[in-house]
C-alpha cells in the first residue's frame, strides 16, 4: 500500500558488490528524510533481474552491469532511463607477500601460476577478457568463478598466485591481498546503473532516493569504497 | 447369523478351494499338516486376503464376492489371533489389548479397564507396563489372545493360539478359552495342530490337506472313524483301506484282516494302537489277527511306549515299559504283532 | 553393561567409518581455526545477527511441519499403494533435490510469483502475495527440504512389516488409525532421520530462499543469507555466522533427538 | 490384483499426499512452461553440454561411492555402539547438512587448500592439490552429501531387528559377515534411499562445489554451475539445462531403482 | 569335552541362576513354564547375552566368566534354533541353510550341497527356491532346524524346535531329529513346553520354575516322582506333599491318604488320574481312599475325559465317556473319588 511521498519505505534491490555502500547510503537518506525507511535487498544483479520481471515490488534496482538492466528495460519494468551512477576498474589481485611474484598481466598466460578470474557470463569476467585482449595476453586460467567475491576469496586464501577483480574489492579485502595497478584498466571499466521501477510502490521516493545516489553526497560514499565516477 | 465361507485362493502353485459355514456359538477347529492352507482359509476370512472366487459372508451381510463386494477387515468385525502374535513393540502390554476397544471407539478410561480385566483372565495383570519384547514367548501369546478376545468379535479367528503355551498354563487357558467361547455367542474358527485342542474346543473339526477338506464331523466321530492317514496318525488310530467281503478284508497295499461284523465293498479298517499285542512267535487262537512285523522305532511316552512296527501291513502298538524290557525291544527286532478281531472297526470307505 | 555384548567393532567397520567422521568434521575445525576469536564478540553483536537466527529456527521449524503433513502422507502413498507409475513417482520426487536451488527458487517465481502461473490468480482473488515474505522463505526451504523427508520416510515404510497394520486392521483400526496408531512409531527411526535431514537442509538453504524471497532483513533474511551478505564485506563476521548458525543446530538436533527417540538402542 | 487388497486410500493420507506431490511438481511445470521449446535445440548443442552432464553424473556417482563406503559403516557405528556422545556425534554428522554450500566449500578450502590445515602436506609432500581439480569436486559433493546416506542409512538400522544378526552369529558369520550378508540386505529400501538422497544431492551441489573446485570448462563445470552462468546472461538457457539436468536424472533414478529394489512391494 | 554352564543374569526384576552341565552325546531337556527363564538360559550359553555372574566353559575353553573372558557366539561352535525361527527374508530357503557353512568358510557349492542334503532330511528340498515369507509357519521351523544343524555344532541348542509342527510332521522330525543327535556325538539343550518331546528326546530333564532348577533326572525318573505341582501336572500325576506316618499320610493342604507302604516325616503322595474312581455315594471296603469332591471342569479328550474336582484334597480324574454319560457329570456336581491305596506312590520330599 503506498504511502503518503513524505515518507514510507523506500525498496532497493542492489547488486551484492554495493553491500557495503548502499547499507551507508540507505542511512544516510533515512536521516536526511525522518520518516524514511529503505530496504535494501543484496543479491546477484541477474537474479534480482529475474525478480524484478517476475514483479517483485520493487522501487529502485542498481545492477552491476548493463546488460542486466537491460533484461529489466526489455520487460519494461523501468520508469524513465537508467542512469550510470558509478564505474569499477580492474586491478591484479595477489595474496598478501606476492608468493607467486606476479607483476603484470604477461604472467597470466604462465601455465605454471595458477589464475583465477570470474566468468565471462559475469560483469567482471566480460571486463577481464576485455583487458586480457587488448594486453594481447592468452591467459591460461585455472578457474572461471561465478563473482567476484569468489575470485577474491581464492586469492585471501593463496589458493591461485593472481587474480583480476575490482579496485573495490582490493580496497575491501584489506591486508591479506594486494593490488597491482594495471596501465591497461581504461580498457576494462564496468558501468553501475540506477532506476526507477515502473511498478514502484513508492515512485515518489523512489527518484528522491535515485537522486540521492547521484548527489555530491552518495558521491563521495561510492568514492570512498574506490569507485569512480561516471 | 451364520458364517458362510467359500473359498477360493490361489497363490503361486498353492490353490486354497474350501466351503466353511460356522454357526453361532460354534466352534470350528481346522485341523491339517503344514502347508495344507488354514493359515490362508483364515486370512481370507479375516479380509486379508481377498478370495479369488467364491463368497465370504455373514448371514445376509457380504463380505467379500468378486468382482463387486471387498469389505475391509476393519470393518468385518472379527478378532484374529495370529501364529507369531504380531503384538505391537511399541505399545506396553495393556495399551496392546486396550488397542482394539479404542480403536473401536471407545474412551480410553474404559478401553484400559477392558483390557485390564482381560489381562487378569490370561494371568498376567502383572505385566501389563511391560513392552513386549520383554516377554517370553508363551506371555507374548497370552497377550495376543486377550488382544483379540478384548474386542468381542462377531467371528473369532484364531491361529494356533496354544501352540507357545506350557502345558501347565495351557491346561488353564484352555478351559478358560473354553468357557470364553461359550460365553460370548460368536462363531470361531480355530487352526490348530494339536488334536487335543481341537477335540477340546471344537464342536466341529474340519481336516484340511492340500487346500482341501477330507473329512468333517463332530470330534468323536472324526477321532473314531479317520479318512486318512494323517487323521489316523492323529488321533492315535491304525487306519487302512480296503475290500471287505464278509468278515474278510483285503487291504489295498497288502495283508488282511478278520473283522467282527460282516461288510461288504470298500471299507475303512481302524484299531487302537493299544489294541495291539507282540509276541515272540506266532500267536494261534480263534478270531485273531497276526502276522510278522519289524520294529521300526521306540518312542518313551509318558505312562506308554509307541512302537513302530514294518510289516504287511505296518502298524503302530502301544506297550507298557514292562513288556519293552521283555521282549528287548529295540529297532529290527522280528517280533508277531496280533490283534483280536472284536477290536477292530469297520466303516464304509 | 560391563563388556561389550558381541565383542570388539570389527575395523572393517571402524576404520572407514572414522576416516568418514574425519571428512566431515576436520573441516569444521578448519573454520574454527580461521575464526575471529578476539572479534567474535564484537561481531555478533547487534540486533541483526538474533533476527537472522530466529527467522532461520522459525522459518526451517514451520518449512518442517509443512514437510512433515504433506510429505508423510506422501511417503506412504509411494511405499504402500500400488500406483501405476509410482517409480516415475518417486523419482520425480527427487526432482528439487537435484534441481540447482537457485533455479528451484526461479521455478517457484514462475509458478507462485505475481505473474505466475499460480500465482497470478492467489494474488488477483485473494491478494496473496508469497514472494518477499517470510511465508515465502517457509515455501522456499519446504520445496527444497521435503524430497529428504519423504524418501527417508519411503525408505522406512517399506521396511516395515505390513503385516501388523493387518493385525491392527483386525482389530477394527481403518486404515488411517493403523497408519497413526502403529506404522508411525514402528517407523519412528526412519521418520526421525528424515525430520533431521529435513529441518538441517531446510536451515541451510541459500539459493532457493535468495532468489523466490529475496534477502530482506528481520524478514527474509536467515542465517545463510547473512552468511552470504557478510562473505561480500567481511569474511571473518561470515565465518562467525556460519559457527553460530552451526551450533545452535547441533544444540537443538542433539536436545531435540534425545528427546525423540528416547532411551532405544 | 483385480481389488485393493484393503480398500480405498483414506482421504486423510490421499489429499495431503497429492497437494504435496503437486508442490515438488508444479515447480517443475513451471519451467517446462518456460523453457524456450523452439531454441532449446540450438540452446544445447556445442560439446559444452555433454561435457558437463558427462562431468556431473561421473563426479557424483563416484561422490556416492565414496559416501557409500564411508558412510555406511560411520552408520551402523552410530546406530549398534554404545559409543560415548553418540548423541552428540550424530548431531555432528548432520553439520555440513546445515552449512551454508559456499561456506562448506571455504571450510574445506582451509583444510585441503593448497595453505590448508592437511592441504599444505599433501601438497608439499604427494604434491597433491585438490581445488581446480575435477578430483575436488568429488570431495566437495562428497562433503555435502554424505550426511544424507549416514542419517538415512542409521535411521533404517535403527528400525531392523539386531536379532537377527545375533542368529547369524550363532551359525559362525563375524560381525563383519553378518552385517554384509544380513543386515544390509534388511536395510536395503533404506539405503536405496540414502543413497537416491545422497547421488541427487551430490548431483544438485553447486556452492561447495564451485568454492572449493572453482568452475573450469571439462574439468570442473558440473550442470549446476553451467546452469548458474547461464543465468546470468540467458534464463532462457538455463531453464533448458535445468531441464537436461532433470531429465537425465530421472531417467537414471528410475532405471536404477527398479534394478535395486526388484518387484518389491 | 562336556559344557559347564553356572548362569546368572539379572534381567530388570528377574534372575536367572542355574547350574547346568552337558556331556558329549547327552541331550539335556530344560522344561518349564512361561516366562521361567529358559530362553534367558539359552541365550546365555550361545553368547547373545553375557552372564552378569558365573562360568560358562567347555571343558577348559571357557567361553563366558565375566569379568575378564568373553567369546563371541560366531566363535563358540554353537548351533541355534530361536523360537521364532528368525529366517533371513532376503535369502531363499536353501541360502538360509547354506548361510552357516558359507559363514565358516566352506565354498558355495560345497554349502548348497550340504544345504540340500539338509533340506532333504526335513522333508522340504522341493521348497529349497522359496523365500522364507512363502512358507507356512511349520515349514520355516523345520528350516530353521536344518540351519541350525547344517553347521554341525559342538552345542546345539533349540528354544522350542517342535512347537510349530503338527502332529503327523511332528512324529517324523522329532524321529529324525533324535537319529541326528544320537550321531553327531554333541551336547544338546532343548528348551521345550512339550513334556512328550522331552521324554522322547532327553537323556536328562531340568525343571526350571523362576529362574531357578527345581528338579532334575532321568525323563521316567522325573515322570514318576514329580517335586513340584508344575511337573506334575506336565506328566499328568495328582501330586500332594503330606506328613507320613506308618501308612497315613496327612496332606499338607488338608485331607489325607492311607498308602500300602509304610513311611515317616515329610513325603510327596502321587497318583494317575487314572487311578480315580468316581462314585455317585461313598464306597466302602479295605485299603481305599474315599472323600466327597464337586466337578470343577469336563474335557473331553480323544479316547479319555479328564474331569477336574474340587475337594479337600482337590484331584484330578481320568474316565471313560460311559462313566460321563451315567454320572451326568457336569460341573457342579457332587460326587465321590476313590483310589486304591496299592495305587499311590510315596516318596521323601
Ligand atoms: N505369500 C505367499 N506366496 C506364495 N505361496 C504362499 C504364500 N503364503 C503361503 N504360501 C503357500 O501356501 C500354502 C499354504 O500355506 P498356509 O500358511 O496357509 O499353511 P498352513 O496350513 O497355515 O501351515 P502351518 O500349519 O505350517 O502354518 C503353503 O504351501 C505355502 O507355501
Ligand atoms: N529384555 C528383557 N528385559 C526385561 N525382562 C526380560 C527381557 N527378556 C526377558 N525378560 C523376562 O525374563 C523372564 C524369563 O524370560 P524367558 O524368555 O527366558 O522365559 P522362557 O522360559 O523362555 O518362557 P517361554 O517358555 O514363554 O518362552 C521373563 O519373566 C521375562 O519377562
Ligand atoms: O555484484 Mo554482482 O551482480 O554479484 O557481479
Ligand atoms: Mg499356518
Ligand atoms: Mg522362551
Amino acid at each position: 500500500s503506498p504511502e503518503p511521498a513524505a515518507g514510507g519505505e523506500v525498496v532497493v534491490f542492489a547488486a551484492a558488490s554495493l553491500t557495503e555502500t548502499f547499507t551507508e547510503l540507505g542511512t544516510r537518506f533515512e536521516d536526511a528524510n525522518p520518516g524514511t525507511t529503505v530496504t535494501v535487498s543484496f543479491g546477484g544483479s541477474s537474479g534480482l533481474a529475474t525478480q524484478i520481471v517476475e514483479g517483485a515490488p520493487v522501487d529502485v534496482f542498481a545492477s552491476a552491469s548493463p546488460a542486466t538492466m537491460d533484461q529489466v528495460v526489455e520487460a519494461d519494468a523501468v520508469s524513465g532511463k537508467p542512469a550510470v551512477f558509478a564505474r569499477n576498474a580492474l586491478e591484479i589481485a595477489v595474496p598478501a607477500g606476492n608468493p607467486g611474484r606476479v607483476t603484470g598481466l604477461a604472467d597470466f598466460g604462465d601455465e605454471d601460476r595458477t589464475i583465477a578470474l570470474c566468468a565471462e557470463q559475469v560483469p567482471c569476467g566480460a571486463a577481464a577478457r576485455q583487458a586480457l585482449a587488448s594486453a594481447g595476453v592468452a591467459a591460461k586460467p585455472d578457474t572461471l568463478e561465478q563473482d567476484v567475491r569468489a575470485v577474491l576469496t581464492k586469492v585471501e586464501l593463496g589458493e591461485v598466485d593472481a587474480a583480476l577483480v575490482y579496485h573495490t574489492d582490493v580496497l575491501a579485502a584489506g591486508d591479506e591481498v594486494e593490488g597491482i595497478a594495471l596501465p591497461e584498466s581504461a580498457a576494462a571499466v564496468n558501468d553501475y546503473l540506477v532506476a526507477t521501477l515502473a511498478e514502484a510502490p513508492n515512485p515518489d521516493r523512489a527518484a528522491a532516493f535515485v537522486a540521492f545516489v547521484r548527489s555530491e553526497q552518495g558521491r563521495s560514499v561510492l568514492a570512498d569504497a574506490g569507485f569512480q565516477a561516471p | 447369523m451364520t458364517l458362510h465361507a467359500a473359498l477360493r485362493v490361489d497363490r503361486g502353485t498353492f490353490r486354497l478351494d474350501l466351503t466353511l459355514t460356522v454357526e453361532p456359538g460354534e466352534v470350528v477347529a481346522l485341523l491339517g499338516p503344514n502347508g495344507a492352507g488354514k493359515t490362508t482359509a483364515l486370512r481370507a476370512v479375516a479380509g486379508l486376503l481377498p478370495v479369488d472366487a467364491g463368497q465370504v459372508r455373514l448371514d445376509e451381510e457380504v463380505w467379500d464376492e468378486p468382482p463387486t463386494v471387498f469389505v475391509p477387515p476393519e470393518r468385518r468385525g472379527v478378532g484374529v489371533v495370529f501364529q507369531d502374535y504380531l503384538l505391537f513393540a511399541h505399545l506396553s502390554v495393556l495399551e496392546n489389548v486396550a488397542f482394539g476397544p479404542r480403536a473401536r471407539g471407545m474412551d480410553r478410561a474404559g478401553a484400559r479397564e477392558r483390557a485390564r480385566s482381560w489381562l487378569e483372565r490370561v494371568g498376567l495383570a502383572d505385566r501389563a507396563a511391560a513392552r513386549p519384547r520383554a516377554l517370553s514367548g508363551g506371555q507374548a501369546q497370552r497377550v495376543a489372545l486377550a488382544r483379540a478376545l478384548v474386542t468381542e468379535p462377531a467371528v473369532l479367528l484364531l491361529d494356533e493360539p496354544l501352540a507357545a503355551l506350557d502345558a501347565s498354563t495351557r491346561l488353564h487357558v484352555r478351559s478358560s478359552l473354553g468357557h470364553h467361547l461359550a460365553e460370548y455367542g460368536g462363531r470361531t474358527l480355530l487352526v490348530t495342530h494339536d488334536p487335543l485342542d481341537a477335540m477340546v474346543l471344537a464342536d466341529r473339526i474340519v481336516i484340511v490337506e492340500h487346500g482341501q477338506v477330507v473329512q468333517q464331523g463332530a470330534p468323536a466321530e472324526v477321532a473314531r472313524r479317520p479318512r486318512t492317514d494323517y487323521v489316523a496318525t492323529l488321533v492315535g488310530l491304525n487306519l487302512y483301506r480296503g475290500l471287505a467281503s464278509g468278515t474278510t478284508v483285503r487291504l489295498a497295499d497288502g495283508g488282511r484282516f478278520t473283522v467282527a461284523e460282516p461288510a461288504a465293498g470298500p471299507v475303512h479298517v481302524a484299531f487302537p494302537p493299544s489294541a495291539v499285542g507282540l509276541h515272540p512267535e506266532p500267536v494261534a487262537g480263534s478270531p485273531r489277527n497276526s502276522w510278522p512285523v519289524t520294529v521300526a522305532d521306540v518312542e518313551q511316552h509318558a505312562h506308554t511306549v509307541r512302537v513302530r512296527l514294518a510289516g504287511n501291513p505296518p502298524v503302530l502298538a502301544d506297550v507298557t515299559p514292562a513288556v519293552v524290557a521283555e521282549l528287548r525291544l529295540s529297532p529290527g527286532r522280528p517280533l508277531w504283532a496280533a490283534v483280536k478281531a472284536t477290536e477292530v472297526i469297520t466303516y464304509p470307505a | 553393561m560391563r563388556r561389550p555384548t558381541r565383542g570388539r567393532v570389527p575395523l572393517l567397520v571402524a576404520l572407514p567409518s572414522l576416516v568418514g567422521l574425519a571428512f566431515l568434521l576436520v573441516p569444521l575445525v578448519g573454520l574454527l581455526a580461521r575464526a575471529p576469536w578476539s572479534t567474535l564478540g564484537t561481531r555478533l553483536v547487534g540486533p541483526e545477527v538474533g533476527q537472522a537466527l530466529l527467522l532461520s529456527l522459525t522459518c526451517a521449524s514451520l518449512a518442517t511441519v509443512l514437510c512433515l503433513v504433506l510429505g508423510v502422507p506422501l511417503a506412504w502413498l509411494l511405499a504402500r499403494t500400488e500406483l501405476p507409475g509410482r517409480g516415475v513417482l518417486r523419482a520425480l520426487v527427487t526432482v528439487p533435490l537435484v534441481l540447482p536451488p537457485v533455479v528451484g527458487g526461479v521455478a517457484l517465481l514462475l509458478v507462485l510469483g505475481r505473474r505466475g502461473l499460480v500465482g497470478q490468480y492467489l494474488h488477483d482473488w485473494f491478494g496473496v502475495s508469497l514472494p518477499f515474505t517470510t511465508a515465502g522463505v517457509v515455501v522456499a526451504e519446504a520445496f527444497v527440504a521435503m524430497p529428504f523427508l519423504v524418501i527417508a520416510v519411503e525408505g522406512a515404510l517399506r521396511a516395515a512389516d505390513p503385516r501388523f497394520e493387518e493385525a491392527a486392521a483386525t482389530l477394527g483400526a481403518t486404515r488411517w488409525v493403523a497408519f497413526r496408531r502403529v506404522t508411525l512409531p514402528s517407523i519412528m527411526p526412519g521418520l526421525v532421520a528424515g525430520t533431521v535431514l529435513c529441518w538441517a537442509r531446510a536451515l541451510g538453504e541459500f539459493g532457493a530462499t535468495i532468489t523466490f524471497a529475496g534477502n530482506f532483513p528481520g524478514r527474509t533474511t536467515t542465517m545463510p543469507l547473512a552468511v552470504y551478505l557478510a562473505l561480500e564485506t567481511d569474511p571473518g563476521a561470515a565465518i562467525a555466522l556460519s559457527i553460530v548458525l552451526l551450533v545452535v543446530s547441533v544444540a537443538v538436533l542433539v536436545s531435540l533427538r534425545d528427546r525423540w527417540i528416547g532411551g532405544a538402542p
